[in-house]
């Protein structure tokens, strides 16, 4: 109790709400930071974590409620008041401009200049020094955003956000597609601010994470504020208790399932950017894990699999059909299907429906002589909202209005609907709930029962090892090392991964 | 939560006709005119002047939702418009006549479909030089001149007083209907529908789910190309000559007809109803503006800023959904 | 200066003549070409026949003037969109040596040999006179102009409203500000609403070729054609068969060919150091049912256009 | 990695000149024109023709980088060279008029501006409506005539040989060459300039960064209509008229001229140098279609096809660099 009450308030909101048309997303939430803390924001998916904190900086207004900031009435008109406030924030969907350089993008809005014109020199070596301490020098400064990895893209949010000096910063899943390495470095920096007097609000579904660099807590659940208190105080049942309503029992639920004939065989694939070409088998009931780090070329791998992305050469043979040159529409007449790592730029249609998205890939079933029954279609998009607890109004929300987690929930939906005897997941549980993935992990395990092969790249390793039958390690766009998951550590797949050696 | 998706798919469906009923509504009460404005043969007119420009929106509303824009539109409707009437003055049969004039209007849309799928081009670029591509072929073939062909029955396709009189209305106001449905059907009922919402939504997402984009906006600028064709042909049975300058800058027209329907640039949304709304307030606003005598700057000037009001109104009906 | 230089160069070098006119589409362009390549074949000289890029557009008829002077001819007959804005290029083309011919619109300033054109003013006057005649000097009537700022329209239009309020004070004119526009579509459409809101309108008259045309099918398509007294102006096949028909009461007629003939010939004998008068007036007429297989306005109504093919 | 940025940078500035180097490349080959077209006396020509669109691409460029689109460009232009006709014809001395036609200009860029941000509502609706409102004030202010006002040393702006014979090209191109440098270097080196890149890239991340999107929209805007308003006085100084109709579809061949040189209309990309270099292609392609005595609708089509042409080339370019 003692280290929980001390300090001096940073920031304080009293009985905040949020109204989104019918849904209530906060309700009269109190809220409250002192300076130095480092505090935990949890929650399931749509629990109101991202309204929550883009109320504090600026992004929304709130429909009502108090906010002091150091004791003063803090309302920020928007993001650029919330900013010059001294709150810097990362935020769930990554905020860059694709067509803007590294740099222009981390200076953007505080561009250091003489009279209205930009001084380059000086802010260069400073974004240089912060990468370099971010490890990853090799995110050159001139490289225009849009040929950046998702993962790199993550690397330069963050920088963008600690190099801010910043009193109080808001990091909203900063390592949805990290790997545990960038974790590790990014909780040094962390408690490095700390030191230096800055309060961090820190949202993720990775918990154990969490246990790991939050001192406090806080709990939202369909927005209201279920519980505070101190991380050291408590222990993780607890926290998912405070979540959820209920106890988990589970987190890696199997349903046994037999490894088959091979269905799917990549031979010698090569894409543009990869420096070895790629061999494997995937199996029918076979969930085969890839790991590795930003930038390893596993996203490569599946795009080139799918057609997504011309390769160089190679062979893909899907249940005996050989596919050179893939289109996607092929690979799907063919029974595979593609989740996308970034869903707002790819894997969803925005501002289309939950109905519309979720049966994109598969209209067959409401088909008759040609024309689509739209009542059967929303009815089976009702099912899959069901299905997967996805929360919403109902089938024809438009999936720009859902949370992020909410959303890649719907993507899955699509892919599962889909029905494909072969699955490519790209980071498939990336912003979802402790509850949620326990559930996806179980469908994967009943999908590979019926006979399916998945491929499931992850940079969790947890869940790689928690899930797979085999997962294989890609290094500098190869593969280097291929075991069955009781043959992985934890620390074997980290060093498989940063070295390269097994 | 179903009554509430009920009213509001009803407000979505009154609210784009408020615009039109609103324009109705001030001419009708204009002392002038009121007596004239909502005549059976006004009407009547009103509508035949919208043929041309409807089939054009027609076409347009599915290229817009396909996240496109083909500005080759009023030049393709005058090379259609030149080309039927060069085949029926070279003594073609008159049918024989309009299915080139449509087939010419679908070529160079599906020539539109191949360059921007092809060379990875902005529709907005192809288009823009297929409008000139098409307007300099248009004058070549009339020779700079109109072409006059000899009446036929072409002719009375656009006739406000049709030939058998139990039609009401020309036929070419029928064909419009007939389209007009056909394409809202087609749009909301068919896989190829849904596709073209998906493709102007997030055409990367399309492209994972399997929708063959390529070909699909092939058809999409295809069917946009016939539809202006038959446009052409509604031109050439209107002005019984082959007119090579006709329909310039009816571009603009077309698209802000659709716009004005609720159809949004950035693709992914728009109605074949809203955007035949949209053709009918332009043509109401200019019938009336006509019709009370004000100069021709003053009716600019009023439909500059109906077009801004119509679509703020819409906005904020959707900002209020949401 | 030019026309030493010119006469120098004798009959051994073959001229070659820009022959600018406001646009390219109109019935009445094709027939000053043709006129304009007749002299060319008598006198064997080259002539060029462009005009603005887009019809009636200012600015780029200056281009054009300018593009010619730059690529170097003998000559240029010119029909200036403006009376003022064609002043400065023609200007620089006569600094360059390169004489010029205004013909069908007046330009200001003497920096011209000589100036061939119908009187347009006129034409008004004369379609006022037999608007008058059709219905005895009584009735409801329209004119509906051509488009905002093309000038020679402007002036028929001119001539046609002061006659009517002189010497026809009994024509009620119900519309004299609504422009058609410059294509036979906007005319159309035009029309029908005004036929919409006055279906009584007994007289209309129209300043143009796209403009009589456009109102031409409207009346047809109202069944007002006939019945409505219809005075136009110049001429294109289906305006001469509705003439026949008695849906046109009369069409008054300029003499493209000869304009575009003598604006040529004027300049090659200028060239060949000959003297040429400094205006012409190639004069107007009213074609009517009655008048229009006389020979002479036949040639009007339908010039040989033969020599462009 | 450097030596290959700026190899690579070097094939960016060279590749946008070679559309250019091509067009006058065929040009000065034409047996035809062949000794003409490059003297000096046809290059200042076509500078000076040049001046009108270059002016309106300078703000276009800004405006698309910026991801949105000013269809009332050209209808400024004509406004504002009215404007100036009207009040130099009244009698106020030259500079007010000049300084009265650029302020109309930028008073339409900055209601286009205050209007996208204020409704929220796409630039292609506003700059429509806004096109239709700008030319009818236009024909109302002139009477739907034009305007003959008294010469003065405006109209020597635009004069291809310029008062002062040192001066060499006339003081309108100076002034474009000048605005062109200063407009570069505001897209540049400024903070603004970057802030518009940004927009133009991603809006809701430039908001999210703290950028005054909304403030900065309007400025571009703005700045856009100031161009088209000292357009317009060029306009008005080479017509020595104040002419409502003039400029009637100019905002195509702006936009054309701005695409052509790398602008992309989804915005985030484009070069004031590379929209000069459109701005170019085009003039010299009229210039040349001119001196050769083409028809009109050869050089039509033949833009048509350099549009593309232009274009797919720049995409080609850039797909390899990618
Ligand atoms: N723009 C919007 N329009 C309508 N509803 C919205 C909007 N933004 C959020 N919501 C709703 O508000 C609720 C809370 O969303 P929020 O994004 O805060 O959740 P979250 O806790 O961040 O979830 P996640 O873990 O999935 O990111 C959700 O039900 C969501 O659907
Ligand atoms: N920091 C970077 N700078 C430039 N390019 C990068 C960077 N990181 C990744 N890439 C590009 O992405 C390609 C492969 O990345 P890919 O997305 O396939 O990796 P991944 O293993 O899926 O990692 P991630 O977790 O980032 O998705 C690389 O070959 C490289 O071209
Ligand atoms: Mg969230
Ligand atoms: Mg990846």
């Amino acid at each position: 109790m003692t280290s929980f009450n001390a300090g001096r308030l940073a920031l304080e909101m009293r009985r905040v709400t949020k109204h989104f048309g019918a849904t209530c997303a906060l309700d009269d939430v109190d809220f409250s930071l002192r300076k130095g803390e480092i505090q935990a924001l949890l929650g399931e998916n749509g629990a109101g974590k991202s309204t929550l904190v883009k109320i504090i900086s600026g992004a929304l207004k709130s429909d009502r409620g108090e906010m002091t900031l150091d004791g003063r009435p803090y309302h920020p008109s928007d993001p650029l008041a919330g900013r010059q406030s001294g709150v810097s924030m990362i935020y769930q969907e990554l905020n860059l401009a694709p067509h803007l350089t590294v740099e222009e993008n981390i200076m953007l809005g505080r561009e250091v200049h003489a009279g209205g014109f930009l001084k380059r020199r000086e802010v260069r070596k400073k974004i240089r020094d912060t990468l370099e301490f971010l490890h990853h020098p090799e995110i050159g400064c001139d490289v225009p955003v849009r040929q950046l990895s998702l993962g790199a893209r993550q690397i330069v949010e963050i920088s963008r956000a600690i190099m801010d000096k910043a009193r109080i910063l808001v990091m909203d899943e900063p390592t949805s597609s990290l790997t545990k390495e960038d974790t590790e470095r990014l909780f040094q920096v962390i408690r490095k601010l700390k030191t230096e007097g800055v309060s961090i609000i820190y949202i993720s579904h990775f918990l154990e994470e969490v246990q790991d660099v939050a001192e406090t807590y806080t709990v939202l659940r369909d927005g209201r504020n279920v519980g505070t208190g101190s991380m050291a105080e408590t222990t993780l049942e607890e926290i998912i208790q405070l979540m959820i309503g209920k106890k988990i029992t589970d987190l890696f639920p199997r349903v046994d399932h037999e490894r088959g004939e091979a269905i799917l065989s990549v031979k010698d694939l090569k894409g543009v950017q990869m420096s070895e070409p790629v061999s494997f088998d995937l199996h029918r009931g076979e969930i085969l894990g890839l790991a590795g780090l930003i930038g390893s070329g596993r996203t490569e791998t599946l795009r080139a699999i799918f057609g997504l992305d011309a390769a160089e050469g190679g062979l893909v043979d899907v249940g005996g059909v050989k596919v050179l040159k893939g289109r996607p529409w092929l690979m799907i007449e063919n029974s595979l299907g593609l989740l996308s790592e970034d869903r707002q730029g790819e894997g969803l249609a925005l501002s289309r429906s939950l109905a519309d998205n979720i049966t994109l890939s598969r209209f067959s079933p409401y088909k008759k002589f040609g024309f689509l029954s739209v009542k059967k279609r929303t009815q089976a998009a009702a099912q899959w909202i069901n299905a997967l607890k996805i929360k919403a109004q109902g089938p024809y929300q438009t999936v720009a209005s859902l949370s992020g987690g909410n959303q890649q929930k719907a993507a899955l939906a699509r892919l599962l609907h889909q029905d494909a005897d072969v699955l490519l997941l790209d980071e498939p549980t990336r912003g979802i709930d402790v509850m949620s993935k326990s559930q996806i992990y179980e469908w994967m395990s009943r999908l590979a029962a019926a006979g399916k092969g998945i491929l499931f790249v992850s940079s969790y390793f947890p869940e790689l090892l928690g899930v797979c039958d085999r997962i294989a390690v890609f290094f500098r766009g190869q593969i280097v090392d291929v075991r069955a998951a009781g043959d992985w550590r934890d620390e074997s797949l980290m060093a498989a991964s940063t070295t390269g050696k097994a | 939560m179903k009554r509430k998706t009920k009213l509001q798919a009803f407000i979505n469906l009154l609210a784009p006709f408020l615009g039109l009923i609103l324009v109705i509504a001030i001419f009708s009460s204009m002392p002038d005119v009121q007596s004239r404005f909502l005549r059976i043969a006004n009407l009547k007119s009103v509508a035949t002047q919208s043929v041309i420009v409807a089939l054009g929106a027609l076409g347009m509303t599915l290229v817009i939702i396909g996240g496109g824009i083909d500005l080759s539109a009023a030049s393709n409707i005058a090379l259609s418009s030149v080309i039927t009437a060069y085949a029926i003055n070279a003594g073609l049969p008159p049918l024989l006549g309009i299915l080139l004039g449509v087939l010419t209007g679908g070529l160079i849309g599906f020539m539109n479909g191949v360059l921007i799928t092809e060379l990875r081009l902005v529709p907005f670029i192809i288009t823009l030089g297929m409008m000139g591509i098409a307007r300099g072929l248009a004058k070549w073939i009339a020779n700079n001149q109109k072409i006059d062909a000899p009446l036929s029955w072409v002719n009375d396709l656009m006739a406000k007083s049709p030939r058998p009189s139990w039609l009401l209305l020309a036929p070419g106001v029928w064909l419009m209907i007939v389209f007009a449905v056909a394409m809202a059907v087609l749009l909301r009922y068919t896989v190829f529908g849904r596709h073209v919402f998906a493709i102007g939504s997030n055409e990367a997402t399309a492209r994972l789910c399997g929708v063959r984009t390529k070909r699909a906006k092939v058809i999409i600028y295809a069917l946009s190309g016939l539809f202006c064709g038959l446009s052409g042909v509604m031109e050439f049975s209107r002005l019984t000559v082959g007119d090579p300058t006709v329909a310039v800058g009816l571009e603009l027209d077309i698209i802000a007809a659709v716009v004005i329907g609720g159809g949004s640039l950035i693709g992914g949304e728009g109605s074949i109803l809203g955007s035949m709304i949209g053709v009918f307030i332009m043509a109401f606003l200019r019938n009336g503006c006509t019709m009370m005598g004000w100069p021709n700057y003053i009716q600019e000037i009023i439909i500059g800023v109906i077009i801004v009001a119509a679509v703020s109104l819409d906005q904020i009906r959707h900002r209020r959904a949401a | 200066g030019g026309k030493d230089q010119a006469a120098a160069a004798g009959e051994a070098k073959v001229f070659t003549i820009a022959v600018i006119p406001k646009g390219m589409t109109h019935e009445f362009w094709k027939a000053i070409h043709a006129g304009a390549a007749q002299a060319a074949k008598e006198l064997g000289v080259n002539i060029i026949w462009k005009g603005p890029q887009k019809e009636d557009d200012r600015a780029q008829q200056i281009t054009v003037v300018e593009d010619v002077i730059s690529r170097g001819v003998a000559g240029v007959v010119l029909a200036p969109l403006d009376d003022r804005a064609l002043v400065r290029p023609v200007q620089e083309a006569m600094r360059e040596k390169i004489p010029v011919v205004i013909i069908d619109s007046g330009l200001q300033g003497k920096d011209y040999l000589s100036f061939v054109a119908t009187d347009n003013y006129q034409g008004g006057v004369l379609a006022a006179k037999r608007m008058g005649d059709l219905l005895q000097g009584q009735g409801r009537i329209f004119m509906i102009r051509y488009q905002e700022g093309s000038a020679s329209t402007a002036e028929r239009e001119r001539g046609f409203l002061e006659t009517v309020t002189k010497e026809f004070p009994g024509l009620k004119l119900l519309v004299k500000d609504q422009y058609a526009g410059s294509t036979t579509e906007t005319a159309y459409q035009l029309a029908e609403n005004l036929l919409g809101r006055f279906p009584d309108v007994e007289g209309i008259f129209c300043p143009n070729e796209s403009s009589t045309f456009g109102t031409l099918r409207a009346l047809q398509e109202s069944q007002l054609a006939g019945k409505v007294k219809f005075v136009g102006f110049d001429s294109s096949p289906k305006l001469v068969q509705a003439l026949r028909d008695g849906h046109l009461h009369g069409l008054i007629l300029q003499n493209p060919v000869k304009m575009g003939y003598l604006g040529v010939s004027y300049m090659v004998q200028y060239l060949r150091g000959q003297k040429i008068p400094e205006r012409v007036d190639t004069g107007v007429y009213l074609a009517t049912k009655e008048n229009m297989d006389t020979p002479e306005i036949r040639a009007l109504l339908s010039p040989d256009l033969s020599i462009l093919d």
